[in-house]
């Protein structure tokens, strides 16, 4: 074997720490090893171009390009390599820079550091073998996890590119949080006039199946072929009945049940329609606050609903479906802000958060778009905002600013002054964050047009005085401590992942963060990516966004999954399991490990043994490390190759 | 009963200004079982104005404190005072740092050799001896005393170096007082500042702390407010003449938890020490009396009243099974008769 | 009649529709008693069991499979063939086990410790089992010897002297010799300091020849031909003849007994230059009990606990970091 | 001579390519300064790593090795650490019986966010293992002595 190395500098990111050419030197002298060199960018042009000239100039059959994280750039140098007339999988990569270079200044340590990876990578390099993919077919049909803005425009995008899409939500309705929201920011146009008419569309639409009040039970399968099944929760109404009119949302006795979609603000019934514009309007029962499901007395809707479509004996239901691609756009939730005992921990009526204020501004919403305190029902003359409830908190593991709330801040303190115009808002804020197209002139409108008085200070305590709450704060610009009799206190709550999105990274596979965020494949390269081949992110689930930003991402999803649908053939990774027949005992072992039923048993001249159903197979290779006399090998990762590996590093 | 042993730091206040915490404190512990142990020749937990000026100097007032606590096989020792036990622990914490402990031990001359523990009265009562055994020791209950919980800026905070309780809405004193009996009002000035530590620098700015905290009490209509620091308890108690300079309007008594347990415990006048306070508890004790009676007299109508429906009921089931249906009739007879009693006594 | 007679009369009775049974027969010597394939009548009349019956049948089971086998089993044996089942390497319905009361087997080398001076065990001309004792035959006369004194060190440990799983059991069962295994075994290994172990390894496997007596005596080694450490795709072993190769091609065979080993001793019995290689699987044996309450071998319906996994771990107290 | 003399001990790392090698590049991207010893043999998954390449290592002549995987329940495989966390427990459990200290062996599970997590792996381990000083060799043939003689 003829062997090329490529020491790359990446420019002074290895070069500043290492000494590439003395690694070059030493990689020089390693066995098989024909040619070695540094070079300034490995990736770029030039780079890519050197390395083909040197293949083909020292019938090189294997490189080893010493550079940044395979991760990042193996499928780069794999199409060089093939590019120069190699199989792609002739290529090892060692990883210099994440590894070596940005982890310590110390050259001498570094240097020899890269040397040995350079070591190791040659030393597999000897052992790997021509690996030829197989093509599968896909199933061209696409997977929304959500249905709130950016799960909506996922999923029109790709039916309008003539995908099927299966569009699942968790509640009865989609619109998610955005459906709650009275205006937006900065144009204060109204929520769901501009989200109505993609709601509708997206019930209308031919390519898209929409299972509302549904979620993700598990998921199966891989890129281009994913098995799930979905879980159709009992609503307790016949939906193909349905037709929405109303009545029993009327005539329910049980009036105080708690208003999921109106955050509590008002009570509602345990039949509902969440809101007139919810799509599908259809009525669901809550099963918790309904009598007859609970108490087994009442059955008043049964009796009034005019098609007979309500169905207590109803029963949740699984669903299966092959789909090609998964788009996640699960949103976000609020913190919990009762931890926060200086606002009161939930124990004073007056303190509302932000999203139970929108329900309170909104003309759909239980006050009929009146601001009223719920104590008592008076409008508020003073309001007080406080921003920053939960976002940039290490003290509750929370230190990341939520993006949104200086912006529906400032819209709601324009809101409160339209509602009551002799209204006074007072804002208490850490810091305006306000990068966006018209955001800072929106926050600056709402100062001087608006006259909303912005303190910039925490609030230290929040206390009920009479029919007032004393909300004590500091003023660090005045340098004094100051105090606001205000009527109606409204917390800006910062926001998390939604509650339930690290179940759902198990089954997709997918990383996430402390904080529960999707990991996308790469923080600037792959946005809307994950690590798993096939599942794509949009909206807050990957990370807290506004309303633009979550419909942006919500399209780039769409591009990227009808890019991947659009093929009819995927290529299969090879780098997957092999049995040698010979050598395999017909032990089985290899079969009751495999998490994917990989492996089957075949019966060859009587003897029962092992094979790999090729297709299937993931190339985890826990067969591998479970057969004692290795006689099923992962391809790349062969016990050889790694005990080369480990060679290299004991023996020198 | 199990008894416990543990040491005892009194505090420089608790041989004056707040003897009467330190008698109640003393008198508790005694009935809850505790075994307190006064640390031999005891000196300045090195609270303020030491730990201001030198920590180091500070820390090893305390560190001399459990010297002499160890020298007699003292290791736990527990305090009334948060001042006290702030400082004390911050020393503790203060000297997991070896170079600042070896400073500490260059003046003391005398290095600790064991691990040593501090907490405040409230907290062992709370935590190791249970709310149940305080209930078990009630003789004379408060019901009809209207109380709020001050626990001012200390006992709580900060919350990494107190680990006890909330630091926003504590609860601990709130729990003692409901066992003894006590309607607890929700206070929510609980861990506001009384002014204590301004009364030297800005002293015009005390009795307007202290006064807001007074006021909003007797606003919600609390007969006391009850404190277990003592620095919170002279401001309160002490100022309400310049308080009332500064406009408050209300006159309340101060009294410590403990003062408060001894005599729901039914311990003697030297055990409550009540005397020693500034505004008199006497009032709060009619207004309690009083309601007490009221809500003796409603319970024993509710009782009668339960037992009249109960007889209205079985008279009921009677007639049904006899075939009758004349029941209806005496529901609103008893309906009138509790409205009748209401507003009497609304009017009582 | 003895049991003897009723196990012969057992074995005489399953060739009727088995064609092999395997037991013991006499062998080359009074101490040794050696595997017996008994086809016929005439093999049947050579079969021997009790106290000389040493070498375990489920060795064979793995070659015969597709045919129905019968075979005579102690205890230990037995739980060779119910781990062989667990795994499903053999099936339990190709299977017809004969078993008796086992009241140990006896370890040649203890008595040759015992003679010392004597004579060597070569010169016994003859044995006799009376009871708990044995009385040898020897040129400077009998010498009788307690069965307890002789017998294999597991047999102390015994504790499960009556094949459970045998389709007929011949005689009365006796008493486990202990209920629990406490690895006393292993006591004296543990006092060494992690020095004095790493020294005593070198020391022992120093006298490795690489015979795999061992493997090819194990009867859950069932790669056979195709074990790693004679191939070079894996080539996990040099053929040097260091320390080194020597011990790792023990902790290959340890490693892959994970979880299976029965502890029926017969690796270390085989080993001809004595090196203890059965301390190793006794050392994963007790980690398996602790951990995973697992004992090779028992239960053919549980699975061996590397083939499976709980979600969460009770036992593994996983590092804080 | 792989190490540097003096300043280095001879750790090797195997992790699993979804996570741990992610976390490590996350380390990287984030400039969470390490020590230098520590050589990552990157595997597809935790399920992947035979204990013997662990004793392999050590008898080899590592210093250490360090095993990381995914946490429990997010395995890119759905279920590799679950085999991978049985018999790396039981492996840990083992090495006391040769004579090697346990300490020398580690497993963990650092998901791909958590570069700070993989920055503290690293700096305890090799904490660790410099305390426990460099490992005793096993002799190897003597053929091979002089052949790595030559070799070096």
């Amino acid at each position: 074997m003829r062997i090329g190395v490529f020491i790359c500098h990446c420019g002074s990111n290895i070069a500043g720490t290492v000494d590439c050419a003395a690694v070059a030197a030493k990689a020089a002298t390693y066995p098989d090893v024909a040619y070695a060199t540094d070079i300034m960018y490995a990736c770029a042009e030039p780079g890519q171009d050197a390395i083909i000239a040197a293949i083909k100039e020292h019938q090189l059959s294997g490189v080893v390009v010493a550079s940044c994280t395979p991760r990042m750039h193996e499928p780069t140098f794999r199409k060089t390599v093939e590019r120069a007339g190699l199989n792609r999988y002739m290529f090892e990569m060692a990883n210099i820079r994440e590894h070596v270079s940005w982890i310590g200044k110390d050259i001498e340590a570094n240097t020899n550091k890269a040397a040995e990876l350079v070591r190791m990578a040659a030393a597999k390099l000897r052992l790997n073998k021509e690996l030829k993919p197989k093509s599968f077919p896909v199933t061209k049909r696409l997977l929304v996890v959500g249905g709130g803005v950016a799960g909506i425009q996922a999923a029109l995008d790709a039916a309008d590119a003539g995908l099927e899409v299966i569009l699942v939500e968790k509640q009865p309705t989609i619109g998610g949080k955005m459906a709650k929201l009275d205006k937006t920011f900065p144009t204060v146009d109204c929520s769901s006039c501009i989200l109505g008419p993609r709601m509708v569309d997206v019930a209308q639409h031919p390519n898209i199946t929409l299972y509302a009040y549904s979620e993700v039970e598990s998921v199966s399968g891989y890129v281009g072929n994913f098995d799930v099944k979905i879980r159709k929760k009992a609503s307790y109404v016949d939906w193909v009945k349905c037709t929405g009119c109303g009545l029993c949302t009327e005539k329910c006795p049980a009036r105080k049940s708690y208003d999921r979609f109106n955050e509590g603000v008002g009570p509602t019934t345990a039949i509902i329609i969440p809101f007139p514009q919810a799509i599908p309007k259809k009525a669901s029962i809550e099963r918790e606050h309904c009598r007859l499901l609970t108490g087994g007395k009442c059955g008043v809707c049964a009796k009034v609903c005019p098609t007979g479509a309500i169905n207590y004996a109803m029963e949740d239901e699984i669903i299966e479906a092959r789909v090609g691609g998964i788009v996640a756009a699960t949103g976000y939730d609020l913190i919990d802000w009762k931890i926060y005992e200086e606002y009161g921990g939930g124990r004073y009526p007056d303190v509302v958060t932000s999203l139970q204020y929108e329900r309170m501004l909104s003309a759909s919403g239980p006050t009929g778009g009146h601001i009223k305190r719920p104590s008592d029902g008076v409008e508020p003359k003073d309001v007080v905002f406080i921003q920053c409830v939960g976002s940039r908190d290490p003290s509750i593991g929370r230190p990341y600013c939520s993006g949104f709330c200086c912006m529906y801040t400032a819209k709601q303190a324009i809101l409160t002054k339209d509602h009551i115009p002799d209204s006074q808002s007072y804002v208490f804020y850490m810091d305006i964050r306000s990068p966006g197209k018209g955001y800072d002139e929106f926050t600056r409108r709402v100062q001087e047009e608006y006259k909303a008085r912005y303190i910039r200070g925490r609030v230290s305590l929040v206390y009920p005085k009479g029919n007032k709450l004393i909300v004590r704060g500091a003023d660090t610009l005045m340098g004094v401590q100051v105090e606001v009799e205000a009527d109606l206190v409204v917390l800006a709550v910062g926001a998390e992942a939604a509650s339930e999105s690290a179940k759902l990274a198990e089954k997709l596979r997918i990383s996430y963060d402390s904080y529960g965020f999707f990991m996308e494949g790469h923080p600037k390269l792959k946005p809307v990516e994950t690590n798993t081949a096939g599942v794509f992110l949009a909206g807050a689930c990957q990370g807290l966004k506004d309303i633009p930003s979550s419909v942006a991402q919500g399209s780039a999803a769409a591009a990227k999954a009808i890019g991947l649908l659009s093929r009819d053939m995927l290529d299969s990774d090879p780098q997957i399991a092999f049995v040698s027949a010979n050598r395999c005992v017909g032990c089985g072992k290899c079969i009751e490990v495999c998490p994917f039923k990989a492996i089957q048993e075949i019966d060859l001249r009587g003897q029962p043994k092992a094979e790999v159903i090729e297709t299937v197979c993931q190339g985890c290779g826990l067969c591998n490390a479970t057969c004692p006399q290795g006689a099923i090998q992962l391809s790349h990762f062969t016990d050889n190759q790694i005990l080369a590996e480990v060679e290299a590093l004991c023996r020198f | 009963m199990s008894k416990i042993t543990l040491g005892y730091f009194p505090g420089c206040s608790g041989l004056g200004t707040s003897a009467e915490y330190e008698k109640s404190t003393r008198a508790v512990c005694r009935e809850l079982g505790i075994d307190l142990r006064e640390i031999p020749d005891w000196n300045c937990c090195g609270s303020t104005p030491a730990h201001t000026v030198d920590p180091v100097l500070s820390s090893a007032f305390s560190a001399r404190v459990f010297a002499q606590g160890e020298q007699v096989g003292i290791t736990d020792v527990i305090t009334p005072c948060p001042s006290c036990l702030s400082n004390l622990r911050n020393a503790l914490r203060h000297m997991d740092d070896e170079l600042f402990a070896a400073r500490v031990d260059a003046l003391t001359e005398r290095p600790l050799k064991q691990e040593h523990s501090i907490k405040s009265v409230l907290q062992v009562i709370v935590e190791d001896i249970g709310l149940d055994s305080v209930k078990a020791r009630v003789r004379k209950p408060l019901t009809g005393l209207k109380a709020v919980a001050y626990y001012g800026c200390l006992m709580n905070r900060p919350e990494k170096v107190m680990r006890f309780d909330d630091p926003e809405n504590p609860v601990a004193m709130d729990q003692v007082l409901e066992v003894l009996g006590a309607e607890v009002l929700p206070f929510p000035l609980k861990v506001d500042c009384c002014g204590g530590s301004m009364s030297i620098p800005a002293r015009r700015s005390t009795p307007h702390l202290a006064g807001k905290i007074l006021d909003l009490a007797g606003e919600m209509g609390a007969d006391v407010v009850v404190v277990a620091c003592p620095l919170c308890q002279m401001n309160l108690d002490l100022r309400q003449g310049q308080s009332r300079a500064a406009g408050l309007k209300y006159t309340l008594p101060v009294p410590y938890f403990t003062q408060l347990m001894a005599y729901a415990f039914g311990l003697s006048d030297a055990d409550t020490a009540f005397k020693l306070l500034a505004e008199d508890i006497a009032p709060a004790f009619t207004c309690m009396s009083r309601r007490s009676d009221e809500i003796k007299a409603e319970e024993a109508r509710k009782a009668v009243l339960a037992e009249e429906k109960a007889r209205a009921a079985a008279e009921k089931a009677a007639k049904t099974q006899a075939g009758t249906e004349t029941a209806a009739e005496k529901q609103p007879g008893g309906k009138s008769r509790a409205n009748s009693a209401s507003a009497a006594g609304g009017a009582a | 009649m003895s049991i003897q007679d009723d196990i012969k009369a057992a074995i005489a009775k399953a060739l009727q529709d088995i064609p092999c049974v395997i037991g013991w027969g006499a062998g080359p010597e009074p101490l040794r008693a050696t595997p017996l394939f008994m086809r016929n009548a005439a093999d049947v009349e050579n079969f021997t069991a009790g106290f000389l019956a040493v070498n375990n049948p489920a060795l064979y089971l793995p070659s015969c499979k597709g045919v129905k086998t019968a075979l005579v089993v102690k205890g230990c044996d037995a739980r060779s063939v119910g781990q062989l089942v667990a795994e499903n390497l053999v099936k339990r319905d190709e299977l017809y086990l004969i078993g008796y009361p086992c009241s140990g087997v006896i370890d040649v080398d203890k008595v040759a410790a015992r003679l010392e001076g004597k004579c060597e065990p070569g010169e016994v001309t003859r044995l006799r089992e009376e009871n708990e004792d044995v009385i040898l035959d020897t040129p400077g006369g009998e010498v009788r010897l307690a069965k307890k004194d002789i017998a294999a060190d597991k047999c102390a440990r015994c504790r499960y002297p009556n094949a459970e799983s045998a389709d007929v059991f011949i005689g009365e069962k006796r008493a486990p010799v202990v209920d629990q295994d406490e690895y006393a075994d292993l006591a004296d290994f543990e006092k060494l300091s992690l020095e004095e172990r790493k020294a005593f390894w070198e020391k022992e496997l120093s006298r490795c020849i690489r015979c795999y007596a061992c493997r090819n005596a194990c009867p859950l080694c069932v790669c056979r031909d195709h074990c790693v450490a004679s191939s070079r795709e894996p080539h996990w072993l040099t053929q040097a003849d260091g320390v080194r190769d020597k011990l790792f091609f023990q902790l290959i065979h340890a490693t892959h007994l994970a979880g299976r080993c029965t502890g029926c001793g017969e690796c270390e019995r085989a080993c001809p230059v004595g090196i203890p290689v059965l301390t190793l699987k006794r050392a994963f044996s007790r980690q398996v009990e602790d951990m995973f309450g697992y004992m090779a071998g028992i239960d053919v319906n549980t699975t061996p606990p590397l083939l499976t996994f709980r979600l969460e771990e009770p036992e593994i107290k996983e590092r804080e970091w | 001579m792989s190490v540097l003399n003096t300043k280095e001990l001879r750790i090797i790392g195997f992790l699993c390519n979804w996570c741990s090698y992610g976390g490590a590049d996350t380390a990287g991207v984030g400039r969470f300064t390490q020590p230098t010893d520590l050589r990552v043999v990157r595997v597809p998954c935790s399920g992947r790593i035979n204990p013997l390449f662990i004793l392999k290592s050590l008898l080899g002549g590592a210093d250490g090795v360090l095993v990381s995987g995914c946490h429990p329940r997010d395995c890119h495989y759905a279920e590799g650490n679950f085999y991978a966390r049985r018999r790396l427990e039981l492996l840990k459990g083992f090495l006391p019986v040769l004579g090697i200290d346990p300490r020398r062996f580690e497993y963990t599970w650092v998901s791909a966010s958590e570069g700070q997590r993989w920055q503290h792996v690293v700096e305890a381990f090799t904490a660790q293992i410099h305390g426990l000083g460099p490992a005793r060799g096993w002799p190897e043939a003597p053929e091979l002595e002089i052949l790595n003689a030559v070799a070096r």
